[in-house]
């Protein structure tokens, strides 16, 4: 009782966490420690000023300030402070950093203390002292686990409209702001014979052994420091200390040129045949990076061998009111003291179950922290020196609001006693980390010495496991694991290593008794501390019949929160294997599924973000029409002018009208680089393209180009273009932008997959040439100034759908083909592309008599539509030969590409959709593209549908918005009056059904 | 046992002694009316309204693991119906209006929850094409509208409007849909069928079919023979498995598809986005984690898991969608594996052997097709009449020529 | 996933386009009597082993060489690589 | 950039200049290379020794096996894919590189120019090796001289060629491109240097 009086004050005195903080005292740092000497730094938590040390992570620089109450619980927002030093913190999360950078839900346990540092707890209101919210934790009893799937139902409609928004608003953890991240993002690649997953003395040793041996070598770590559990314990190796001795490694492994060490960096993902993701945070620990480095880096590990070596993690014990600031893992407590020099409190308690638990006790007490207790579930716990030990006993309670108090025991006799502390240090055993084995077949092992799962399985290929992620869990045995596991990996691959001498290290068993749970106590005993989850939780899901382990996950949400469940898993799998009456391993392991941690969507992202986010093609002629002012639109990667308004015009309407006129009845000049182009050669090449084309091509002439129409094997029509024979064996094809990559991908697999005797040759020259259209009335005028006086161009020299190797602008090498998409008298010419420029210069030039104009893709599309032209919203992956009203160009009489499964019935039955053209009935009415179509009179429905226009435009030739689209029997209603329907928009009006082609039907003006 | 606030006060005074399994766990009966192969969501549904519209309560759901372990609890958790075609609108639009009824119907809180979901448009042909879809989807009787770049800044300020690579156009909103909390899909389903007698199966695989001349008779399992008069598989991502043991080659390919969920945020996005342009969808949970995916691994595979690039490209996507989303941090990834069919639409079908029925093909559209693949596919096991909404849902249909193709890929299911 | 090429070693199996079953080689002939059934199982049936799987990828971003890969379904262990040319040639296809 | 407008028409770089872009940085130099005429050279079906024979004798040494590439002379070649060759040459002199290679080959092989198919940036400096390891999977710290490594640099095809491992390479990508391209290999120079 006098203990509790005693020590009223200096509990008291620690109970408001930041009293330490008013003080502007580091009133919990110990003397030693490895940030001894460190640089001394300010930061900020809840905008109150602290100090710690270069070294520091923000929750050790906060404990060593007096303050333990850093985060608020999911569910009933219960205080909490650190339960670890680690990556498998549950409860101490912050929202590190403001404005863009504001990083919600990081682990002030490994977040790295630097000048300047910004921290504000989550998810709280008003304060992390007073939070409204903890008023849930009242309620407990009634928002037991899965309770929302039973009630909230009724009235159906509160659901979204309150209930849900609610529930919403007080879900989350921290919160972003909402303003673009400013820091840049990289990434990599790295190649290696041996991965090391953690430096810890396993990975050290395996480092050394296989640098020794001059095998390429990457050892990574989470952590900035390496050493592993070597930083946070006291026993040497050989005659150095555990610091000491890394040190030594570190500057071993440094001198190899063979040897990259990455510390900061996190293996977050195995992936298939030896690949690893790996996160590098390399401005994580400054203010922000310099100009142009990354904040991160994401590097795709190729490994030739890899080694987990990554250690394990401590698990806790659960009991009734365990989750109070100041219950922490008796490692991490150590950790604390040993590294950071920090102790959580004065006072100081052990509740443990195996003999790791004293090491925490005798550490603490060598750096004069009282411990008050260590209390030991063995009832044949070996002794501790200079602390009372009851052995046999359990903590079954616990007092302090914002902070622990005192901890209440039940001794083995049976007598409970209350103890002061206002740090409990628990340790219920170790887990190895077994996460990457899992991340593909691997399904880990019960190993009954260890009371712990151990990595079995199929493990990711050529990945082996040593040390305390093995289960073996002293220094010495991690030192030999990790020697041993390089040598053996070496010797895979043929490089010949040797383990060598081992310095001494300790060998000690931990002698784990297993204990999960205390089960006395009717309040709740928390096992995932961050979600809320209580071992009433897991024996409700029990009842319920949520037994399998996924089942039980999904029903608590154990296990679900930031941390995965690292130390909570384990607890909630040995109590369902109690209550189901079955053995730990019967009941089975959740999977771990990448990434270890989590990881920004930044660094996966890397360098392609904003206009980044994919490469950009420009055409040749980019430079020239950006000084024309030209507006740009994206067609697939491409940026292509989409029309060049003129001064004085006020709407796209007006460029865009006139560009078609002047074209129609002078001359205009597109771009029209971005069709693909291949080269086809060899003496099957016509023979060749009989099978990719629906119609005929081994009689074209040379000197002739032809329009071709491609199927699938399934006969849908899906792209369409030209073919120009230049000689016997040798034809250019040219397909649509969108197609390009995708045709030569088909024509590939024909050429080796279907036809692998074919004599042909195919590569792409699509960017090799600059390719003009021009086209109007006065095209060959145009061109023949421009044109080489050498080479013929008139009509009957260079007729329609002719094609020729010609020269221009005095020697230039140059092709011509005289095809027409607008309809008009048209050419289109290619040149070198980096004459492209140039060229177009030269061709503006040259027509300025004939007042040529430069048209963009809207004028394209809208002569196109004019012409009745087929183009991607037609061919639009659905529609066949026969629906383009091109039946009759399959040919019947040779083997293509999808011509027997046109054939089936379903797509020949009489009333197939047909390409057809559409005019308003009052001209003024605007025709859209997507309206769906329906006859004259009847209802307007689904099933009444009649078909979809396609594509539409306003034609300033007719002086009215046209369309053509798709109509059931489509060619045989021409002159009937339909509805085209837009419900969407509202809109309905009534079209006549005409010829796709609505200028100059007859194609006189392409042949004048 | 009726769920209800009341229930719920009730329990918490009495120290929840009162809640029930929320199924059991019986032996199999020697043999059932119908006996249905796959205990995910649509088997479940299937059985629910099996006993609910057609009074058939003799019936089995046997499940290799453990109920809701498939697709159902590995998905986006999105519902809509927001589809292009004739054979497919009908059939996603009677889902979504059992889906507004589903809690209330089997006294489950599913938290139906429709805030929304909206398709980005980035071209003119983009727009042209969300045109047709919308307009297809109200002549169906389902809601769409079409909003400009401002409509879309107005839902959603914090979208790239600064610097895209592909620059957002408009969007096709579809206010009913939106998302559903998966796992209790599937256990609000087995609560209803549990307590209309139906048997649920767990851990008990299916290792062959007995059928004599032309007749399925039942099906050989790890726990003995079971007898039907009806087998039902309903399988999907394992399709292929388990009709091969009855000798049935299938127009589906298996893939993975993987998904992803960030840590806990407060609110981000109240509805769905999906970015076609760079291949990334994403949602809030009420939880707090944002909810997102993008494409198929692109190779056939039976492991539920992907692999890095496709990791990559998804998240690269998310941060040219949200540029804010810079520093949230992606907490776990999963895969499941998806049935890719061969024009991207699923079947309900009878097969060649007498009394054995097929459902699957479902792509990655299986999740919102519940409750009516439940419905039709229990209709048509109880009549032999395909039900008026599914009637395109042929197994013949490549035969005839009569493909329902939304995105018109063609026969590479993982384009669909 | 790494795929070893037989010219190239091993690359990432993202410079590579997947198609498909390896079946897909074998193109049905366009004049046999029951043609059309032969192109619908051809083009639509499928085997999707889960195990062993012969499977094309396109080198895309690579040498343009198709490959016939033999993967595992479930492991993803790659058991075996070809060019696909050599498997259409020894499947008796030419011209 | 050389003369290479013997003709009206005036050339411009990938980039859109008239002049070759240089970039540079501490131990490393990005530059745009404009001086170089393309031809691929394709073997017809069975005429591969043929090709090898008549190649060898034009460019004054043999054409390279798979994944490497050599100079000899004016000329160069690289191994594109299956009997398939890239062969390049001064601009200045070879402008019309295709025709000169077909003269020499024949009926055996099948050329098509590919100068203006592809722009070129080349990168020089001890820095290679720490910027080439952020932009593509290519296992450079392995490399040799004269490899010729197809590979994908931000979603962008590319030819790694290797003259001098660490120190000298060119990179080789699609002309439409450049700028993207242009723009990943500085940032990634910026990133590292």
């Amino acid at each position: 009782m006098s203990d509790v009086m005693v020590n009223a004050g200096s509990v008291a005195f620690q109970a408001d966490g930041s009293t330490g903080a008013r003080k502007g005292v580091q009133v919990n740092r110990l003397d030693g420690g490895l940030i001894k000497g460190g640089k001394p730094l300010s930061f900020t938590f809840d905008g109150k000023r602290f100090k710690g040390f270069e070294g520091d992570t923000l929750a050790s620089a906060l404990l060593a300030n007096g303050v333990r109450l850093m985060g608020r619980s999911f569910k009933y927002h219960r205080p909490r402070g650190p339960l670890t030093s680690g990556s498998e913190e549950p409860n101490a999360l912050v929202e590190l950093r403001s404005g863009g950078r504001q990083e919600p839900n990081t682990r002030a346990t490994v977040a790295e203390l630097y000048d300047g540092l910004e921290a504000n707890s989550q998810n709280c209101w008003p304060s992390l002292q007073h939070d409204f919210m903890a008023i849930n934790d009242r309620f407990s009893n009634f928002l037991t686990a899965g309770f929302y799937y039973k009630t909230f139902m009724w009235p159906a409609a509160f659901w979204e409209k309150l209930y849900e928004p609610i529930i919403r608003k007080a879900a989350g953890l921290g919160s972003i702001s909402f303003a673009a991240d400013p820091d840049a993002y990289d990434k990599g690649f790295l190649h290696c014979d041996l991965l090391v997953i953690g430096a810890g003395p396993t990975g050290l040793m395996a480092a050394l052994t296989a640098g020794r041996a001059g095998a390429q070598v990457i050892i990574a770590d989470e952590d900035f420091l390496l050493g592993g559990r070597l930083n946070a314990e006291t026993f040497g190796i050989g005659d150095l200390t555990g610091a000491a001795w890394v040190e030594q490694a570190q500057a071993e492994l440094a001198s190899m040129p063979n040897v990259r060490v990455m510390p900061r960096t996190t293996i977050i993902g195995a992936f298939d045949h030896g690949i690893y993701g790996a996160v590098e945070r390399t401005a994580d620990h400054v203010l922000a990076p310099e100009a142009g480095k990354p904040r991160q880096i994401l590097w795709r590990i190729y490994s030739k061998r890899a080694m987990l070596a990554a250690g394990a993690t401590e698990r806790p014990i659960a009991f009734e009111n365990n989750d109070r600031p100041g219950v922490m893992l008796a490692g991490a407590v150590r950790a604390y003291a040993n590294r950071w020099a920090v102790t959580p409190d004065q006072t100081v308690a052990v509740f443990t179950n195996n003999d790791d638990g004293h090491r925490t006790a005798a550490d603490l007490i060598a750096k004069g922290v009282k411990v008050t207790a260590v209390i030991d579930t063995r009832a044949d716990a070996p002794a501790v020196e200079g602390a009372e030990l009851f052995a046999g006993a359990q903590v079954i309670d616990t007092r302090g609001r914002l902070g622990l108090e005192s901890v209440r025991l039940r001794l083995a006799s049976g007598i409970t006693r209350d103890v002061p502390c206002g740090a409990l240090a628990v340790s219920g055993g170790w887990n190895p980390n077994v996460h990457l084995t899992c991340h593909q077949r691997g399904r880990p092992a019960w190993r009954e010495d260890i009371a712990a799962f151990v990595p079995a399985g199929e493990l990711p290929q050529n990945m082996a496991v040593a040390g305390a992620a093995n289960g073996d869990f002293s220094t010495a045995a991690a030192l030999r694991a990790g020697a041993d596991g390089a040598v053996a990996a070496l010797s895979e691959l043929g490089i010949e290593a040797k383990a060598g001498e081992l310095p001494e290290a300790e060998d000690a068993p931990i002698n784990v008794t297993p204990f999960w749970y205390v089960k006395e106590g009717k309040g709740r005993a928390w096992l995932d501390q961050q979600n809320d989850v209580t071992v009433k939780d897991v024996k409700l899901a029990h009842q319920e019949n949520f037994r399998s382990v996924e089942h039980l996950k999904r029903y608590t949400t154990l296990g679900m929160a930031t941390d995965q469940g690292k130390t909570s898993n384990m607890g909630g799998l040995a109590i369902m294997a109690e209550l189901a009456g079955k053995q730990i391993p019967e009941v089975g392991t959740t999977m771990f599924r990448p990434p270890y941690t989590p990881v920004s969507f930044g660094v996966m992202a890397g360098r392609s973000v904003g206009e980044e986010f994919r490469p950009t093609r420009k055409t040749p002629s980019h430079k020239w029409a950006e000084e024309q002012g030209a507006v740009f639109v994206e067609v697939g990667q491409w940026l292509r002018a989409q029309w060049f308004p003129k001064a004085g015009e006020t709407h796209w309407r007006q460029s865009v009208d006139r560009e078609v006129l002047q074209t129609r009845n002078s001359v205009g000049i597109c771009d029209v680089t971005t069709l693909g182009k291949i080269d086809v050669q060899g003496k099957d090449a016509a023979e060749f393209l009989n099978k990719m084309y629906a119609n005929a091509f081994a009689k074209l002439p040379v000197g002739k180009v032809r329009y071709g129409l491609m199927l699938r094997e399934d006969g849908i029509a899906y792209d369409d273009g030209t073919a120009a024979r230049f000689a016997e064996d040798h034809f250019v094809v040219t397909t649509t932008t969108a197609n390009a990559v995708l045709v030569y991908r088909n024509m590939e697999f024909a050429r080796q997959c279907l036809f692998p005797d074919m004599d042909v040759q195919l590569i792409s020259t699509t960017e090799a040439w600059a390719q003009f259209a021009v086209a109007g009335p006065n095209a060959r005028k145009l061109l023949q100034k421009v044109v080489d006086p050498e080479f013929d161009i008139s009509n009957e020299a260079f007729p329609f759908m002719g094609c020729g190797e010609i020269t221009v602008a005095g020697g230039c090498r140059a092709r011509l083909f005289r095809i027409s998409f607008s309809g008009e008298l048209a050419y289109e010419i290619a040149v070198p592309t980096r004459y492209g420029d140039a060229m177009i210069r030269k061709l503006m030039e040259a027509g300025e008599e004939f007042g040529a104009v430069p048209y963009g893709t809207e004028a394209l599309g809208v002569m196109r539509i004019e012409k009745g032209h087929a183009a991607g919203n037609e061919l639009n992956g659905t529609t066949s030969a026969l629906n383009l009203g091109m039946g009759r160009m399959v040919s019947k009489k040779k083997d293509c590409i999808g011509n027997t499964l046109s054939e089936r019935e379903g797509m020949n039955q009489e009333d197939a959709l047909k390409l057809v053209g559409f005019k308003p009935v009052n001209a003024a009415d605007p025709v859209q593209a997507g309206a769906h179509l329906m006859n004259a009179n009847g209802e307007v429905s689904a099933a009444t549908d009649q078909g979809y226009i396609t594509s539409a435009a306003y034609s300033p030739v007719l002086g009215c918005s046209i369309g053509i689209g798709f109509l059931k029997r489509g060619d045989s209603r021409k002159g009937e009056v339909i509805r085209a329907v837009n419900p969407l928009e509202g809109k309905e009006i009534q079209v006549e059904v005409v010829s796709a082609h609505f200028v100059d039907p007859e194609g006189e003006r392409l042949r004048g | 046992m009726r769920y209800s606030g009341l229930k719920v006060i009730k329990e918490a005074l009495t120290g929840h002694k009162g809640w029930r399994p929320t199924w059991r766990d019986p032996e199999p009966k020697k043999s059932y009316d119908v006996v249905i192969i796959g205990g995910g969501g649509h088997g479940l549904a299937t059985a629910y309204y099996l006993a609910k519209n057609h009074g058939i309560t003799n019936v089995a759901v046997i499940e290799k693991g453990w109920i809701g372990g498939g697709n159902v609890g590995r998905n986006t958790t999105i519902i809509r119906s927001n589809y292009l075609l004739d054979g497919n609108e009908p059939f996603y639009e009677l889902s979504l209006k059992l889906w507004e009824g589903l809690e209330q119907d089997f006294n489950y809180n599913a938290m139906v929850s429709q805030r929304g979901i909206l398709n980005l448009v980035h071209t003119d042909a983009q727009r042209d094409a969300a045109r047709r879809r919308g307009n297809a989807m109200i002549l169906n009787g389902s809601d769409a509208e079409l909003l400009d770049t401002d409509g879309v800044r107005a839902m959603y300020p914090f979208l790239n409007f600064n610097n895209a690579r592909f620059p957002i156009k408009g969007g096709l909103l579809h206010r009913r849909g939106g998302t559903v909390r998966h796992d209790a899909v599937a256990w609000g389903y087995a609560r209803g069928a549990d307590l209309r007698g139906v048997d649920i199966i767990q851990n008990c695989e299916v290792t062959g079919f007995k059928i004599e001349n032309g007749k399925c008779l039942g099906v050989e399992t790890t726990k003995g023979f079971i007898g039907a008069n009806k087998v039902a598989s309903c399988v999907a991502g394992s399709s292929s498995r388990v009709m091969e043991k009855a000798g049935m080659r299938l127009p589906i390919e298996s893939h993975v598809l993987q998904a992803f969920v960030s840590e806990g945020l407060k609110p981000v996005l109240d509805g769905v986005i999906t970015f076609g342009a760079g291949h990334f969808y994403c949602s809030q949970s009420d939880k707090g984690g944002l909810v997102f995916g993008g494409d198929l691994d692109m190779y056939n595979s039976y492991a539920q898991r992907g692999n890095l690039p496709v990791v990559e490209d998804v998240m690269e996507g998310g941060m040219a969608l949200i540029p804010a989303l810079g520093r949230v941090r992606m907490l776990r990834s999963w895969g499941g594996i998806m049935d890719m069919s061969m024009d991207g639409s699923p079947f309900i079908d009878k097969t060649h052997v007498d009394g054995l029925y097929f459902n699957g093909g479902w792509c990655y559209g299986g999740f919102k097709a519940t409750p009516a693949s439940g419905w039709c596919y229990a209709h048509l096991l109880a009549t032999d009449t395909p039900h008026k909404v599914a009637t395109a849902y042929r197994l013949d249909r490549f035969r005839r020529g009569c493909m329902i193709d939304e995105k018109g890929q063609g026969a590479q299911p993982n384009l669909h | 996933m790494i795929i070893n090429h037989p010219i190239l070693g091993p690359r990432d199996s993202q410079e590579f386009t997947y198609l498909g079953d390896a079946s897909l080689i074998d193109r049905p002939d366009w004049q046999a009597d029951n043609a059309a059934d032969q192109f619908c199982d051809y083009l639509y049936l499928r085997d999707n082993p889960a195990g062993a799987h012969r499977e094309l990828w396109f080198h895309e971003q690579g040498d343009r060489s198709w490959l016939v890969v033999t993967r595992n379904t479930v492991t993803h262990e790659i058991l075996n690589v070809e060019l696909a040319r050599d498997v259409a040639r020894a499947r008796g296809r030419s011209k | 950039m050389g003369k290479f407008d013997n003709h009206g028409l005036k050339a411009i770089s990938p980039l859109g200049g008239h002049e070759p872009r240089e970039d540079a940085f501490a131990g490393l130099l990005i530059r745009e290379v404009t001086d170089r005429a393309l031809a691929s050279l394709a073997a017809r079906q069975g005429r591969l020794e043929a090709v090898h024979s008549a190649a060898e004798s034009f460019l004054g040494g043999a054409l390279p096996e798979p994944v490497r590439w050599r100079a000899a002379g004016e000329f160069a070649a690289w191994w594109m894919g299956p009997d398939l060759w890239m062969v390049s040459a001064p601009h200045d002199s070879h402008e019309l590189l295709a025709g000169e290679l077909k003269q020499a080959l024949g009926e055996a092989g099948s050329v098509v120019e590919q100068t203006d198919g592809w722009c070129c940036f080349g990168m020089e400096g001890a820095r290679c090796f720490d910027v080439l390891e952020r932009l593509c999977n290519a296992n450079v710290r392995a490399g040799k001289a004269g490899d010729a490594t197809r590979t994908s640099m931000e979603h962008l095809g590319v030819f790694l060629l290797c003259h001098e491992p660490g120190q000298r390479y060119s990179v080789i990508g699609p002309r439409s491109s450049a700028g993207s391209l242009h723009h990943a290999l500085v940032s990634a120079a910026k990133s590292v240097i």
